[in-house]
C-alpha cells in the first residue's frame, strides 16, 4: 500500500539583517512576541552593503529557497552611505536572476528600522507565505547539497 | 585492511598519540582501526593524509618499517591540512593512502656503507626512518654518523630521542648544530652546511641530505669540496603532489615525477634534472 | 594601414620615444594572429601586421608592459580605447609609460564564420573592398564581409577613439548601434524560455577560464574562483549551479565597469554568448541609472560605486516585464 | 570489409543502438559535439568535434568517495559506478591516437579504475578524413588519417561507408549488427585512402618536422631563452588544455556537501597559476614557467619516459581555440629553429 505524501513544503529562507537596524528590529519583534515562522534564518551583517552578491548565491546554494536582505531606511545608514549602494548591487543583482529565468520573488530587499518590530514580522509572514506559494527552489541549486 | 578500489581511495588510519616536538612541528601515531599498522613501506618513502573536506597532503613516513605496530609521521604546522593536523586530538581518525615513492636503496647501495645523514629542521623525519632502520638492523651497516642543525634548542625534533637513544648508541655518531648561542645549550653553533665541513668526513662514506633548499644547496657545495662524488649522496625532494602516482601531472622536475620516480634521488641525478624544484 | 603603422613604429623607435612596440604578429595561416611585443625595427619588418583578423584587444598586456623600463607603444582600436581608459581610471596602467597611437577598425572577420560556411583547408584570406577571398588546399571561395564579420563588430558601439597620443588614418564616430537587441529579445521571454536558454548555454562551460583571463576588466591579482580561502574556489564546474555562479559574479564584478569589448564571447572555446550578461547589466544601468559607458571619461563615477538619494528600489525587478 | 549506403546508415546506427548506447558529432551551436544518436539526429559533417573524445573515458569532473564524518570518525564510502557498453562514432584518426597515449597514463601500474572500465565498456568506430583542414598535421606524429585505427575504421567514399572491424570488440559489435551492412572488398577503398594522402600532402603543416627538438638536449631546449617571446601574450587560460585529447592532468577536491565530504577529481590545467602551487610556495611562478611545462612535457618528458611517442597527437584544436593563437606548432617551429619554413 502506498501512503501518500502529505509532507508540507515548509520553505528555508535566509535573511541577511543588517546590525544597527533590521536585527534590532527583529530583536523587538521578538520581544513584542510576534510571531514569523521559524524556518527564517537570520544572518546578521554589519551594514546590508556587506551582503556581497556571492552570499545570496551561497545562500541558494546551500539550501535556501528566498533570500531577504533587510537594511536601516534609505538615509538613516549608520554608516551613512552604506544602504544607498546596497540597493544598486541588488538591484542589478535581482534583475540578472531574472535574466537567468531564475523567479524574481525568491529574492526581495526590504528596509526595516529597529523600531519596526511589527513591520520585521509582517515582512517574513508575507515572503514565507510566498515562497511556500512558489515551491522549492529548483533553478539556483546545487544538486550535491540536497538531502538523499 | 578495507579492500581497496582505486588507488585513489583511501583508507581511514586512527591517530593514537600525538607528540609535541617543537613549537611548530608535532609527530602523529597512525594506526588502522583494527590496530596494526595501515600499510607496509621502505624508508623514505611517503603517504598521502587528509582531513576529508580541508585537503589531502604527501607526508613523508618518520617512523622505520622495523617498526611492527604502527607508522609516525613528524608533521610542521605549515598551510590549511597540516594546521588543521595540528589541532586534531588523540582518536580522531584521518584518511591515508600509500606508500608512494621509491624509497632509500636501503637493501642495495646503503648495504655494508658507513652513512652520513645530514639534516635540517623538519627534513629530519624523512632520515628518521632511514636512521632507525639502520639501527635495527646494525650488522648490516657501517657507522651511521648524524649531523643535525636547526634554528634554535626548541626546534630539534625528537630532541629526547636523539639525546637518550642515538647518542647513547655504540657505533653511532650525533652532531648536533644550532644557528644562534642559546642559554642552556653547551653543543656547536653555526649552520649544518659549515660544521659538516668542519666535522670533515671520509669520502668513501654514503651521504644522505635533507633540509631546506638552501642548505641542501650548500652542503652540496661543501661535500664536493671535500672531494666527494655526488653518486654517493642522496638527497628527498618535496614538491605538490595530487595523486601519487605520477597520474595528475604536477610533480615533475623535467621527466621525473617526484611522487613515483622520487622522492629519494642522487645528487647526480638531479644535475641532470631541470632546476624546478 | 600596416605600412604606415610599421613606419610610425620605426620611428619613434629610432628616435628613442619608445623602446617597445604592441602590435599583432602574423601566424601559420593568414588568420592565427598572436599580439606580441616587438622590440626592433627587424623584427616588425618580420612579422607585424594589421589586418581584418587582429581582433586582440591588447589593452589588457599594457598593465603588465607599463610597468617595465621604459615607454612602449601601443596600437589601440576604438573598441581598445574604451578598455585602456576604463583600466586608466582604475589606475591599472601606468599612463606615462605609453605612447597610444589610435587606429580605425572596419569590423574583424571570424574565422568561425568562415568556417561554418563550410570552407576548410584555408591557406590564405584577404579583404577585397566588401568581400573576403578565401583561399583553400580546395580551392578559392568569395564571400560578402558582412556575413562572415565577428557579431560584436555588427553591431558597433563606437569607431571614435577615447584615448590617444596620436592618431593614424581618420577620426570616426560614437554610432547608434543595436546592440541591445539581443538582451531585449531574452528579456521578452517567459521565465522559463530564459531559464532553458542560459542552462543550455552555461551547461557548455568548460571552465577554461578564458573569458575571465582576457578580459580587460578581470583584473584581480587572485581571482576569488581560485582562492581556496574563499570557500568558492573551483576549477570546473562540478554542478548546474557552479556554472551559474561563475558566470554570474563573474559578470557582477565588472558590471559598470565592462566596456563591451566583447573579448569574453571572442574567445570562448564553446561559444558561449558570454556578453549578453555583460550588456544586461549595461543595459539595466543605462534604463535606471542614466546612460553610462564604461571607459568614456576617465574621471567619471562608475555606477556601482556611485548612487543618489533617488534611486529606485530593488523591487523594480518584480514590476518589470515578464 | 562491409559497407552500407550513406543514406540507409540510420539503419545501422538504429541496429547499434538497439543494444548499447551510441554517440556520434551532432552540430550544435557551439561546433560538432558528441551526442548520444536517437531517431531524428543526423551525424555532423564537421572535420572533427570541438571538444575532444576524451571525455567519455576521462569527465571533466567524477565523484571518487564520499566521505562521512561523526566526530572524530570517518567513514569513506568510495564511488561505486555501473558501466554500461557504448558505442562512439565518427573519432577520427587523431582522437583515436590519442587513447593510446591517455593509456599509457591511465593503465600503467597502479591502474585508474575509473578510466579502465570506461575504456573497457566503450568500442570506437572511427572514420578516415576526406577533407583535413589547414590546422591539421597529424602525420608529423605518426597518425595516417586515411587509416583511423579504433576498434571498427569507417571511410566514406561517394555514398557508400565502408567499414572494417581492427580488434575483436569492432568484429563482435560488427557481427551484431551484420543486417545492416553487406559484403565489400578491401580494394574499393584504396582510391579513398590515396586521396587523403594526397591532400594531407598538400597541407600547409605537411612538413612540420619534430628534428630540430629531437637534436637537442632535454636542458638545453629548457633553458633556452626563446620561452620568454612564446609565452609573453599566454594569457594563461585552460582552453588549450581542455580541448586537447591528451591532456590528462586533474586536481582532486573536496566538496562539503552539508551531508558529508565529495570528494572529486576534475581536469586540471598546467596553465593555471596554482596548478603547483603549495602551503610554502610555488615551483613555478611565472607564465613562462607554466607554459614551458606544458609543451616541455609533450615533446620531451612524455616522449623520454614512453619510447620516444609524444603527447600530441596533431588535432589541431589548440591551432583553432587558443584565443592569442599561441600553440605546438608554433612552439615547434621556434624551438626547433624552423620558424621560417
Amino acid at each position: 500500500m502506498q501512503v501518500e505524501e502529505t509532507k508540507e513544503f515548509k520553505p528555508t529562507i535566509v535573511a541577511f539583517c543588517c546590525n544597527w537596524c533590521s536585527y534590532a528590529g527583529a530583536d523587538l519583534s521578538g520581544t513584542n512576541r510576534l510571531n514569523y515562522p521559524a524556518n527564517v534564518k537570520i544572518i546578521r551583517v554589519p551594514c546590508s552593503c556587506r551582503v556581497n552578491p556571492m552570499f545570496i548565491l551561497r545562500a541558494f546554494q546551500r539550501g535556501a529557497d528566498g533570500v531577504i536582505l533587510c537594511g536601516c531606511h534609505p538615509g538613516d545608514c549608520h554608516y551613512t552611505t552604506g544602504n544607498y549602494y546596497a540597493r544598486r548591487r541588488m538591484t542589478l543583482l535581482f534583475s540578472m536572476l531574472d535574466f537567468l529565468g531564475i523567479e524574481k520573488e525568491r529574492t526581495r530587499v526590504e528596509w526595516v528600522s529597529a523600531a519596526e518590530g511589527a513591520k520585521f514580522a509582517a515582512t517574513m509572514n508575507d515572503f514565507v507565505a510566498t515562497i511556500t506559494k512558489l515551491g522549492e527552489n529548483r533553478r539556483l541549486e546545487d544538486i550535491r547539497c540536497k538531502k538523499q | 585492511m578495507s579492500e581497496r578500489i582505486d588507488p585513489l581511495i583511501p583508507m581511514v588510519g586512527v591517530v593514537t598519540d600525538i607528540r609535541v616536538d617543537t613549537p611548530d612541528v608535532k609527530t602523529f601515531r597512525v594506526e588502522a582501526p583494527e590496530g596494526g599498522k595501515v600499510f607496509e613501506h621502505i624508508p623514505g618513502q611517503c603517504a598521502m593524509l587528509s582531513v576529508p573536506g580541508v585537503g589531502e597532503g604527501m607526508f613523508s613516513i618518520t617512523s622505520s618499517p622495523t617498526q611492527k605496530n604502527y607508522m609516525e609521521f613528524s608533521i610542521k604546522k605549515c598551510g590549511c591540512v597540516t594546521s588543521w593536523l595540528h589541532s586534531m586530538e588523540v582518536g580522531q581518525m584521518i584518511t591515508i593512502r600509500g606508500p608512494y615513492g621509491n624509497g632509500f636503496p636501503v637493501d642495495t647501495d646503503f648495504k655494508g656503507k658507513d652513512m652520513v645523514f645530514i639534516a635540517g629542521g623538519i627534513g629530519l623525519a624523512p632520515l628518521h626512518s632511514v636512521i632507525n632502520y639502520a639501527r635495527d638492523k646494525r650488522d648490516q651497516y657501517g657507522t651511521i654518523d648524524v649531523v643535525y642543525g636547526s634554528r634554535s634548542m626548541d626546534d630539534l625534533v625528537d630532541f629526547p630521542e636523539i639525546q637518550n637513544v642515538w647518542c647513547k648508541e655504540e657505533g653511532m655518531n650525533v652532531h648536533l648544530t644550532i644557528d644562534r648561542e642559546q642559554e642552556g645549550w653547551d653543543g656547536h653553533v653555526g649552520f649544518v652546511p659549515n660544521y659538516v665541513k668542519e666535522l670533515g668526513f671520509d669520502a668513501s662514506k654514503t651521504f644522505i641530505i635533507c633540509g631546506p633548499p638552501i642548505m641542501i644547496k650548500f652542503t652540496l657545495a661543501g661535500l664536493t669540496e671535500m672531494g666527494i662524488a655526488k653518486n654517493q649522496v642522496y638527497t628527498t625532494m618535496e614538491l605538490k603532489m595530487k595523486c601519487g602516482i605520477g597520474k595528475c601531472g604536477r610533480c615533475n622536475i623535467g621527466d621525473k615525477y617526484v611522487c613515483k620516480d622520487g622522492p629519494v634521488f642522487r645528487c647526480d641525478q638531479i644535475d641532470e634534472m631541470t632546476n624546478e624544484y | 594601414m600596416q605600412e604606415a603603422m610599421i613606419k610610425r613604429a620605426k620611428e619613434l623607435l629610432a628616435e628613442g620615444t619608445v623602446n617597445r612596440v604592441m602590435g599583432w604578429q602574423a601566424g601559420e595561416f593568414a588568420y592565427d594572429i598572436t599580439p606580441t611585443v616587438f622590440s626592433s625595427a627587424d623584427e616588425l619588418d618580420k612579422a607585424f601586421v594589421y589586418n581584418d583578423f587582429c581582433s586582440a584587444n591588447v589593452s589588457k598586456y599594457m598593465i603588465k608592459e607599463s610597468r617595465k623600463e621604459g615607454k612602449i607603444l601601443c596600437f589601440l582600436k576604438p573598441c581598445d580605447s574604451y578598455s585602456f581608459n576604463q583600466l586608466l581610471a582604475e589606475h591599472r596602467i601606468w599612463r606615462d609609460n605609453v605612447y597610444i597611437i589610435g587606429i580605425p577598425s572596419y569590423g574583424k572577420v571570424d574565422v568561425n564564420k568562415v568556417r561554418a560556411k563550410g570552407v576548410t583547408g584555408i591557406t590564405g584570406i584577404h579583404t577585397d573592398g566588401p568581400n573576403v577571398v578565401v583561399e583553400t588546399i580546395y580551392g578559392s571561395e568569395t564571400m560578402v564581409k558582412m556575413d562572415v564579420m565577428e557579431d560584436r563588430c555588427l553591431c558597433c558601439k563606437s569607431k571614435k577613439h577615447m584615448v590617444y597620443d596620436e592618431l593614424l588614418g581618420e577620426e570616426g564616430e560614437v554610432l547608434q548601434s543595436n546592440r541591445f537587441e539581443q538582451v531585449e529579445a531574452l528579456e521578452n521571454m517567459t521565465p522559463e524560455e530564459r531559464y532553458e536558454f542560459w542552462r543550455s548555454e552555461l551547461s557548455k562551460c568548460i571552465r577554461c577560464n578564458a573569458c575571465r583571463n582576457v578580459c580587460p576588466a578581470c583584473t584581480c591579482e587572485n581571482c576569488v574562483f581560485d582562492n581556496p580561502a574563499s570557500g568558492v574556489a573551483n576549477k570546473a564546474p562540478s554542478s548546474d549551479f557552479e556554472e551559474n555562479m561563475f558566470h554570474i559574479i563573474r559578470a557582477f564584478h565588472v558590471a559598470g565597469r565592462c566596456t563591451d569589448c566583447g573579448e569574453c564571447s571572442r574567445v570562448c572555446p564553446q561559444n558561449i554568448p558570454l556578453h549578453l550578461l555583460n550588456r544586461k547589466f549595461i543595459k539595466d544601468i543605462n534604463e535606471l541609472y542614466g546612460t553610462y559607458q564604461a571607459g568614456e571619461d576617465k574621471d567619471a563615477r562608475g555606477p556601482l560605486t556611485n548612487f543618489t538619494v533617488d534611486d529606485c528600489e530593488p523591487s523594480i525587478v518584480h514590476h518589470r516585464r515578464g | 570489409m562491409l559497407k552500407v549506403s550513406v543514406d540507409k546508415i540510420n539503419d545501422l546506427f538504429r541496429a547499434i543502438a538497439a543494444t548499447q548506447k551510441l554517440y556520434l558529432p551532432v552540430d550544435t551551436n557551439a561546433g560538432a559535439q558528441y551526442r548520444e544518436w536517437s531517431e531524428g539526429v543526423t551525424m555532423s559533417q564537421a572535420l572533427n568535434t570541438n571538444r575532444s573524445a576524451k571525455d567519455f573515458f576521462f569527465p571533466q569532473t567524477e565523484n571518487l568517495a564520499e566521505f562521512k564524518m561523526e566526530g572524530k570518525k570517518i567513514e569513506v564510502k568510495p564511488q561505486v559506478n555501473e558501466y554500461e557498453d557504448y558505442v562512439v562514432f565518427g573519432v577520427r584518426a587523431c582522437d583515436a591516437a590519442s587513447f593510446a597515449i591517455l593509456d599509457r597514463v591511465f593503465l600503467s601500474e597502479p591502474v585508474d579504475t575509473f578510466y579502465a572500465h570506461r575504456r573497457e565498456h566503450g568500442t570506437i568506430i572511427t572514420l578516415a578524413c576526406n577533407r583535413p583542414a589547414e590546422t591539421c598535421f597529424c602525420t608529423t606524429f605518426g597518425v595516417d588519417p586515411a587509416v583511423p585505427g579504433g576498434d571498427v575504421s569507417a571511410w566514406q567514399k561517394g555514398e557508400e561507408l565502408y567499414l572494417e572491424a581492427q580488434t575483436e570488440k569492432g568484429e563482435k559489435l560488427l557481427q551484431a549488427v551484420a543486417g545492416a551492412l553487406s559484403q565489400a572488398e578491401s580494394e574499393d577503398i584504396e582510391p579513398v585512402k590515396a586521396a587523403i594522402r594526397v591532400m594531407m600532402e598538400k597541407l600547409p603543416l605537411a612538413k612540420l618536422s619534430l628534428k630540430g627538438i629531437e637534436d637537442q638536449k632535454m636542458l638545453d631546449l629548457f633553458y633556452s631563452d626563446k620561452w620568454n617571446a612564446l609565452s609573453e601574450s599566454c594569457l594563461g587560460c585552460g582552453t588549450c588544455t581542455f580541448v586537447c585529447p591528451t591532456c590528462q592532468c586533474y586536481d582532486v577536491r573536496d566538496f562539503d556537501t552539508g551531508n558529508g565530504i565529495q570528494r572529486f577529481r576534475c581536469w586540471d590545467s598546467c596553465m593555471y597559476s596554482d596548478f603547483t602551487k603549495m602551503a610554502h610556495g610555488n615551483i613555478r611562478n611565472s607564465q613562462m614557467e607554466r607554459f614551458r611545462q606544458r609543451f616541455m612535457h609533450k615533446l620531451v618528458y612524455f616522449p623520454e619516459n614512453n619510447e620516444g611517442i609524444y603527447s600530441c597527437v596533431g588535432c589541431g584544436r589548440c591551432l583553432a581555440k587558443c584565443p592569442i593563437h599561441m600553440n605546438i606548432v608554433k612552439v615547434i617551429k621556434t624551438m626547433g629553429g624552423t620558424e621560417n619554413e
